[in-house]
């Protein structure tokens, strides 16, 4: 039995170690770029390009949803030149013109993918087979993520990723389609030891509730060992099911367990409710071991905090990017995006923006919508001034490297959305690591015709 | 429709339409009509067109065999849902019972005491028996029913389900009582009771037949249901057989052999 | 009594015997297959189903046992067991009405209609709980003269019955239940001329006496 | 010894809410023989009926600056609060304690909603199959909380709890354990107290009065009740009005320990329905007594120490109690014969 | 042959869907819905709809946890997927037994109770088998990260025949990789046979023997019949229909959530079955079509696409008329879906195909020469009226 790609097959010139691996069975055939131009899936043919944009518009991540959503409207407005353009201005690569993408207008197709990994293939495969989308962005869990950028994959359209943070979607689940603007868990942990063991000391007792899936699992393993580092216990991991609401019966053993941190590997609503939940059960104001009873969460999103209120302040997580950030990419986007919609971006619609220039910009380099070239264009990119800094899209498991944002929760805000302040900034150099650590195979950039 | 012998006062139209109106009829006049009634249970037809009437104060008999359709007739004259009435009236002092709902027809002044007598379950007598006088139309105050019966005043704070067959008939038949009744349906009260009870359900029965009170009686017993009548009713597969006296059954062996199998 | 034969209610005491076999401790389906059928006294029919499809089941039961996935023949292709039930349902006189709903039938037709459903099992007992309640006298008169055929072929019955008409005319042996009794048991002219069936059964007779003189 | 009180005290707590949203789903099929699938969505109305309130007394007038720009880039706004304005210190003591006051709102309104639904939509179900009653409720639920989700949002909207019942209290000094041994959050013992309460109301309202008697006659018999002239459909529709308070009030004081969300109501429903049949279809008592007993199951089964010994089973045992109990009760710890069976 | 001995009404019903089905992809196409994921999604819950009915429309048992056989299918297809081979017919066959198996277990257990007790404790089994694919059974169903494909499944048989292909493969049949029409068509295939199957249940003497147990189970018993192992039969086929849907979604797309398993997914085909009319043939295909479309088209309406829609009103009337139906599309689709489902089970009871037959009684009152006769035999069947 032998895999027929239905149309062609076609590999482009091998460039990393990794896809040695791969490089099995089949000769490469190499045409001039012309050639291929109606050869693979939703090639664009009219005057526009159409981008599929798959969010969580219902469920728990409804907020970043709604979020993305405004990010991607400003997106395609910019890129087809309306407003102030936002980050084009500062990004450092100047191909983008304001006149779409390669000449063709930017239209947007949107899909709810309900934060279920079913329903988001539904919706990504509604947008790739009716609408001719070329590209696929959203997404705000890793399920979602990795399952999306499966399917993509076996169709042969690029998936810009935005809100996934599991170690796994650049890692064991890496895909060739697949790209990652957003930082992961382990750079969390690398970024989060640091501050947790200068602010709370050496001799410290965790106790974890972890969200039963993919990423809980990622986070806590790494936060464990990133605090197990500084001399920390950890005692053992209790796993809570995801949209659980109330979590009391999994806070009643923690106040007697000996434990003197509170380590929530929890996101969204889950994390919103466990946080408030472990306040109120005076877990902020106990003492346990001679010490004050802190708690930690990994990863806080400006969203979630919001929804925290008090129950927020002065804790401990880490940040992808913030509003507040005083680099003129930063307030390009935040004034553009606070103008429009009246208030300022999440990081989660930060990163959808700048995926969607990203990929824009990889064409316009690329010069063609052609996916392998596309993702040539990507792979070992490096660029600066879309908020974070340089950045280095990396070759080997498509992930950004970038400074990470160490935050805590605002004591005395002074609006409604200044909620988190940055304490410490981990460099890229610091958050960095060895792709192979995670294992995982890219897999082949054969363009698929469908 | 073989054997129909109407008397000439059933056949006649009971109620003119100005009659229907007045509230107070003379006591010669019919006090109670049905109409041609016809109901269903379900798809299944069961009373196929009963007509009858009874004069006030006056005791009917409703006989025929097992399954003639008494039950149904005594339910669709009280108005509950099943059988449901598709055709026919049902007028009691000039009143439409046949446009009521079966509390309507309550408060109307008709009472049934069920064949299966119906105490309900997790009430005490005396509950049972002020839930009779929550709606308006009080008939006996408790006192009075207590005097009458005074095995259910022993029993009052009991629960009206545990008391035993002849207790709950006489539980049914004071509840009925409670209220202020103008039509009293009584179905099959002898039924399942050991004789010594039914004397005793007997002498009550004797006891309202002196007060007055206007009685449809349906019992399988048709001779002590026909000794308590002044008339009677025969029921055929839900149609009318034959209308007349009480003792005119009696008298008549062939009526009995026919309808009754006695 | 009825309801103790066919495995209904259990007794707390004694055993049902039929044909050497003991019925209670049984199923009522495997109590069924050996050949004992209850014809009910409110009809037991299956509503939605029509008159034909009634009959037919049990003869499917009579056939196939007590559980057969049969789905390969279409029911329309079973012409032996439409053809028997077509016939029985002549036998009962309702053939004109074999494709309405059994549930719109009236009561003495779907009584008409279980007896048909038990007949075309063939039972070698058939139990009958007063098969002609809810009939017309002439509908009563038509189904004794059924019972009366079918006792010809020479299935043993017991019936129920509060109508003495029915029950003189048809049984071989009598029994009469009180209060969970036997009274009296015997040929059916010696329990006619029992006192205590008079007292207890026939609706005090002798009272009827009284009154008509 | 006191982790398991602390996960006893859980048990209850969240055993009052099983038990509070099964006793209104009963109540409602006891006495109008409906499966009303929509039950969880009036919990979910009731929530919102909190969060209308807040909104409401904490409306504020907003002026737009465009003079000023804020950090955003969006024009400035200039908030005043109206409740303060107009009722000074009470206002302030209203929005505080905002939750608690929105039982006084709840109460009429969920009456209303109740009673309408009934007059609307429901009463033309009685004598239908119970899987259309589903059918239908479930439709009814499914609009109500797209309503719910049109007005207000997908998101929950977390309601604060006022500050004095913040926290959490030593329950282990109340029983002569060592200080912090065993602490609880005060809301919770609250929502516990309030749950029990609402429960003994209900049953005492059912025992004592006559109406209650009227009730109680009608879902045992309802047929002879109307014989007796009593016109059972209205004191029915009365009482699924109740229920819907019932379920409101429920809802109300849920709201600052998980924010109200417009699905909240059918996370809920599946787990009421199981403790409903666990109880026995129709018994009050026998909902209230499974409502707390799959509520402390669940607490216990959360322990790490069982957890351990048992993986995921926290995730199933009320499922799992559910089957073993059906299986060897066939009617619920309490339901009556012939209940719901066809 | 028996096998496809039909009365010729039969023949004619099966005829008309198949032909319906073949040409899903012209008719649906000014409907927007003619795209291959969603055309296998509407073959796919026909499927696991038609098996529900074969349940709950002929023995009135009411399963609130069919989505676990749903579930199960698509793992266990993955699975074979992942070690055996790509190509898509053992994953069917193993999913169907799995499925089939599984069904033996719940069905032999919660048929020991009739009514809602039975229901819940369908339901109470499958929630227990969605609880614990989302956790403990994480090894094998990859929790909430749902189970794929991955380059080092060792996929024996493959590798054994052919030297492994770079990057992902897709499912195959006998080395024929399908794509988007092809599948669908695979689908339908399948959905034909499924159909057909259900047509010979229908008005076979066992199918009769279902409907008698829904119209009076003690009555059946008192004939002669065990009921209980019918009842378990019609469970185990409707499950294995089950499983066949679960492979199916994971063939045409080689991955298996444990959501599929929810209580919702098996509420969802309650009201598929309810929606299009319980107890006939076509009524939940139907409902199963009209719920996939609602779910797939009307979600993706926006403000856009309604404001191009009623552009050709004037301006002013524009934005109210696209602000008010906005409620009703997009994320408000489910607001429509539930406005549905109550003015159909408050108008037709029966559902679409009461619908149906109640125009076509009105169609048949105005040419009275021409009403066909009911069928003598079987008035309660009504297959595609």
């Amino acid at each position: 039995m032998t895999l027929i790609t239905k149309g062609l097959s076609r590999r482009s010139v091998i460039k990393t170690g990794l896809a040695g691996i791969i490089a099995t069975g089949v000769a490469p055939t190499i045409f001039t770029r012309g050639a291929y131009a109606q050869e693979f899936c939703n090639a664009p043919t009219g005057d526009t390009v159409t981008i599929g944009f798959n969010m969580p518009l219902t469920g728990a991540y409804a907020d970043e949803g709604a979020d993305e959503d405004r990010a991607y409207q400003l997106a395609v407005e910019h890129l087809n030149g309306g407003g102030d353009g936002g980050m084009i201005p500062t990004f450092s690569s100047k191909t983008l013109k304001g006149n779409g993408i390669l000449g063709k207008k930017v239209v947007g197709v949107t899909g709810d993918d309900q934060t279920k990994a079913d329903a988001a293939r539904d919706s990504a495969r509604r947008m790739i087979e009716r609408d001719g989308a070329v590209m696929i962005t959203g997404g705000s869990s890793s399920s979602v993520a990795i399952a999306v950028q499966g399917l993509c994959q076996e169709k042969g359209i690029i998936f810009m990723a935005a809100l996934t943070h599991s170690n796994d979607t650049t890692g064991k689940d890496k895909r060739r389609y697949g790209f990652r603007h957003f930082f992961n868990a382990y750079q969390s942990g690398i970024a989060l030891g640091p501050v947790l063991g200068e602010a709370y000391g050496k001799d410290r007792v965790a106790y974890h509730l972890t969200a039963d899936y993919t990423w809980g699992w990622t986070q806590e393993e790494s936060i464990k060992n990133a605090t197990e580092a500084l001399g920390w216990k950890t005692l053992a991991p209790v796993r809570t099911p995801v949209g659980a609401g109330d979590f009391s019966q999994y806070l009643t053993p923690v106040l007697n367990s000996g434990a003197d941190v509170l380590i929530l590997n929890h996101y969204g609503f889950d994390m919103v409710n466990s946080l408030t939940q472990a306040v109120q059960f005076g877990m902020r104001d106990k003492q346990a071991n001679g010490k004050n009873f802190e708690i930690v969460v990994p990863l806080v999103s400006d969203l979630m905090a919001k929804g925290a209120g008090s129950a927020m302040q002065g804790i401990y997580g880490t940040s992808n990017w913030d509003w507040q950030l005083t680099d003129e990419a930063s307030k390009a986007f935040t004034k553009s995006f606070g103008a429009k919609f009246g208030q300022p971006p999440s990081q989660a619609a930060h990163t959808s923006y700048v995926q969607t220039l990203l990929y824009a910009d990889a064409c316009e380099r690329a010069g063609t919508f052609y996916p392998p070239e596309v993702i040539k264009a990507l792979e070992g990119y490096e660029f600066d001034g879309l908020g974070n800094g340089p950045t280095l899209y990396r070759a080997e498991d498509h992930q950004c490297f970038k400074d990470v944002l160490v935050v805590q929760g605002k004591e005395k805000p002074a609006n409604p959305f200044d909620l988190l302040q940055t304490v410490a900034t981990a460099s890229r150099e610091s958050v960095t690591y060895d792709p192979a650590i995670f294992g995982g195979e890219l897999g082949p950039d054969t363009a698929v015709a469908c | 429709m073989s054997a129909v012998t109407m008397d000439a006062k059933s056949v006649s139209a009971p109620f003119s339409a100005a009659a229907s109106i007045e509230r107070t009829v003379p006591l010669e006049a019919p006090f109670f009509a049905v109409k041609d009634v016809h109901a269903y249970y379900g798809e299944s037809y069961i009373v196929q067109g009963v007509s009858f009437d009874i004069r006030h104060g006056e005791i009917l008999a409703l006989l025929g065999r097992n399954g003639a359709g008494k039950t149904s007739t005594l339910r669709a004259i009280a108005r509950l849902d099943n059988p449901s009435l598709h055709k026919g009236e049902i007028w009691l002092d000039g009143q439409p019972l046949h446009k009521m709902k079966s509390f309507e027809a309550a408060r109307a002044g008709v009472q049934l005491v069920p064949e299966d007598r119906r105490i309900i379950q997790g009430l005490t007598v005396e509950e049972n028996l002020t839930l009779a006088q929550v709606a308006p139309g009080r008939g006996w105050e408790l006192d009075r029913i207590y005097a009458h019966f005074p095995r259910l005043a022993e029993r009052r704070r009991q629960e009206g389900v545990t008391l035993s067959g002849g207790e709950q008939q006489m539980l049914s038949i004071a509840r009925a009582l409670a209220r202020d009744l103008k039509l009293l349906l009584l179905d099959e009260p002898y039924e399942g009771l050991a004789p010594v009870i039914v004397q005793e359900i007997e002498k009550i029965l004797t006891e309202i037949k002196t007060l007055g009170i206007t009685t449809i009686i349906v019992e399988q017993n048709a001779v002590a249901a026909l000794q308590l009548a002044d008339r009677a009713v025969i029921l055929d597969t839900g149609e009318v057989a034959f209308t007349g006296t009480a003792q005119d059954v009696l008298d008549n062996p062939d009526l009995r052999q026919e309808y009754l199998a006695i | 009594m009825l309801n103790v034969i066919i495995g209904r209610l259990a007794p707390s005491r004694g055993a049902v015997v039929f044909d050497g076999k003991v019925l209670t401790g049984k199923k009522p389906h495997q109590i069924n297959q050996m050949g004992v059928v209850r014809v009910f006294q409110t009809p037991e029919i299956f509503p939605e189903l029509s008159v034909l499809q009634n009959v037919m089941a049990p003869a499917f039961a009579k056939r196939d046992g007590a559980f057969r996935i049969n789905i390969w023949r279409s029911l329309e292709s079973e012409r032996g067991i439409e053809e028997e039930a077509n016939h029985i349902l002549q036998d009962v006189g309702l053939y004109e009405r074999r494709s309405h709903h059994a549930g719109a039938l009236s009561r003495g037709d779907k009584r008409r209609m279980e007896l048909a459903m038990c007949l075309i099992q063939h039972p070698r007992l058939l139990l009958l709980d007063e098969p002609t309640a809810g009939m017309s006298r002439h509908d009563t008169n038509t189904t004794i003269e059924l019972l009366k055929k079918i006792k010809a072929r020479g299935m043993t019955k017991v019936i129920i019955e509060h109508d003495m008409h029915v029950v003189f005319s048809l049984a071989d042996k009598i029994s009469v239940l009180a209060g969970g009794r036997i009274i009296a048991e015997g040929l059916p002219r010696r329990v006619r001329r029992s006192e205590k069936v008079q007292e207890a059964y026939l609706g005090g007779a002798h009272r009827l006496e009284e009154a008509t003189h | 010894m006191d982790a398991i009180l602390a996960q006893l005290l859980n048990g209850l707590d969240k055993g009052g809410a099983y038990a509070l949203i099964a006793l209104g789903l009963t109540l409602v099929f006891g006495t109008l023989g409906v499966v009303n699938f929509a039950h969880g969505a009036l919990f979910m109305l009731g929530a919102f009926c909190a969060v209308t309130f807040r909104q409401l007394i904490t409306l504020e007038t907003v002026t737009v600056d465009p003079t000023q720009l804020s950090a955003w880039g969006a024009p400035l706004e200039i908030r005043t609060p109206l409740a303060q304005t107009w009722f000074g210190d009470f206002g302030a003591v209203l929005v505080e304690y905002s939750v608690p006051f929105s039982i006084l709102f709840a109460i009429p309104v969920m009456l209303v909603i109740g009673i309408a639904m009934e007059r609307g939509i429901i009463k033309h179900f009685y004598k239908r199959p119970h899987a259309e009653q589903i059918l239908v409720t479930f439709g009814l639920a499914i609009v109500l909380q797209e309503i719910v989700k049109a007005v207000f949002g997908p998101n929950p909207i977390s309601q604060p709890m006022p500050t004095a019942l913040r926290g959490a209290a030593d329950i282990g000094v109340w029983i002569g354990l060592a200080p912090g041994a065993v602490s609880y959050p005060l809301w919770r013992l609250v929502y516990f107290l309030f749950s029990a309460g609402i429960i003994a109301a209900v049953f005492a309202f059912l025992r004592f009065t006559t109406f209650g008697m009227v009730v109680r006659a009608g879902m045992a018999d309802r047929e002879t009740v109307g014989l007796l002239g009593i016109n059972i459909g209205r004191r029915f529709t009365i009482m699924f009005g109740l229920a819907a308070v019932v379920a409101g009030l429920a809802g109300v004081m849920y709201t600052p320990l998980v924010p109200p969300n417009y699905h909240m109501g059918m996370d809920f429903l599946v787990l009421s329905f199981v403790v409903v049949v666990v109880g026995g279809m129709g018994s009050l008592p026998g909902a209230v007594a499974a409502g707390f007993l799959l509520g402390i199951l669940q607490s216990f089964a959360s322990m790490n120490e069982i957890k351990q010994l048992i993986p995921g089973i926290d995730q199933i045992i009320i499922y799992l109690t559910a089957v073993v109990i059906l299986l060897v009760r066939p009617r619920g710890l309490l339901g009556r014969r012939g209940m719901m069976e066809s | 042959m028996d096998l496809f001995n039909l009365p010729r009404r039969d023949w004619i019903t099966f005829g008309l869907f198949a032909l319906v089905v073949v040409t899903m992809p012209i008719w649906l196409t000014p409907l927007g819905a003619s795209y291959p994921g969603l055309l296998q999604k509407f073959a796919i819950f026909a499927i696991f709809a038609i098996g529900f009915n074969i349940l709950f429309g002929l023995t009135g048992y009411l399963s609130f946890g069919h989505a676990a056989f749903l579930g199960v299918g698509s793992y266990t297809a993955v699975w074979s997927f992942k070690l055996l081979t790509m190509d898509a017919l053992p994953a069917i066959m193993f999913a169907v037994i799995v499925s089939g198996l599984f069904a033996l277990v719940i069905g032999y257990l919660s048929l020991r109770r009739t009514g809602i007790y039975f229901s819940i404790l369908t339901l109470a089994f499958a929630q227990m088998c969605y609880n614990l694919a989302y956790s403990v059974l994480t090894p094998i169903t990859n929790g909430e990260t749902s189970l794929q494909l991955t380059l080092q499944d060792p996929r024996v048989i493959d590798s054994a025949l052919a030297a492994r292909p770079e990057g992902l493969p897709s499912a195959s049949i006998f080395g024929h990789v399908f794509d988007g029409f092809e599948g669908f068509y695979f689908c339908a295939a399948l959905l034909l046979i499924a159909f057909f199957i259900a047509l010979k249940i229908f008005s076979s003497p066992f199918g009769m023997m279902l409907r008698a147990i829904k119209s009076n189970q003690t009555r059946m018993n008192y004939t002669g019949f065990d009921t209980k192992p019918y009842a378990l039969t019609a469970f185990v086929i409707s499950g294995m229909y089950a499983g066949l849907a679960g492979a199916l979604l994971a063939v045409t797309d080689p991955l298996a959530g444990a959501e599929r398993m929810q209580w919702t997914a098996s509420g969802e085909v309650v009201l598929m079955t309810i929606l299009g009319g319980v107890g006939t043939l076509i009524g939940p295909v139907i409902g199963a079509w009209l719920i996939k479309y609602f779910e797939n088209i009307f979600s993706a309406f926006n403000e856009q696409v309604l404001t191009r829609f009623f552009s050709f009103l004037p301006p002013e009337i524009t934005e109210p008329v696209v602000t008010i139906s906005s409620k009703f599309v997009g994320e408000g689709w489910h607001l429509t879906l539930g406005l549905i489902f109550v003015l159909v089970v408050v108008f037709l009871p029966g559902g679409i195909m009461e619908g149906v037959r109640r125009i076509g009684a009105l169609f048949r009152r105005t040419t009275p020469p021409s009403a066909p006769a009911a069928r003598p035999a079987a008035p309660t069947i009504q297959p595609a009226e």
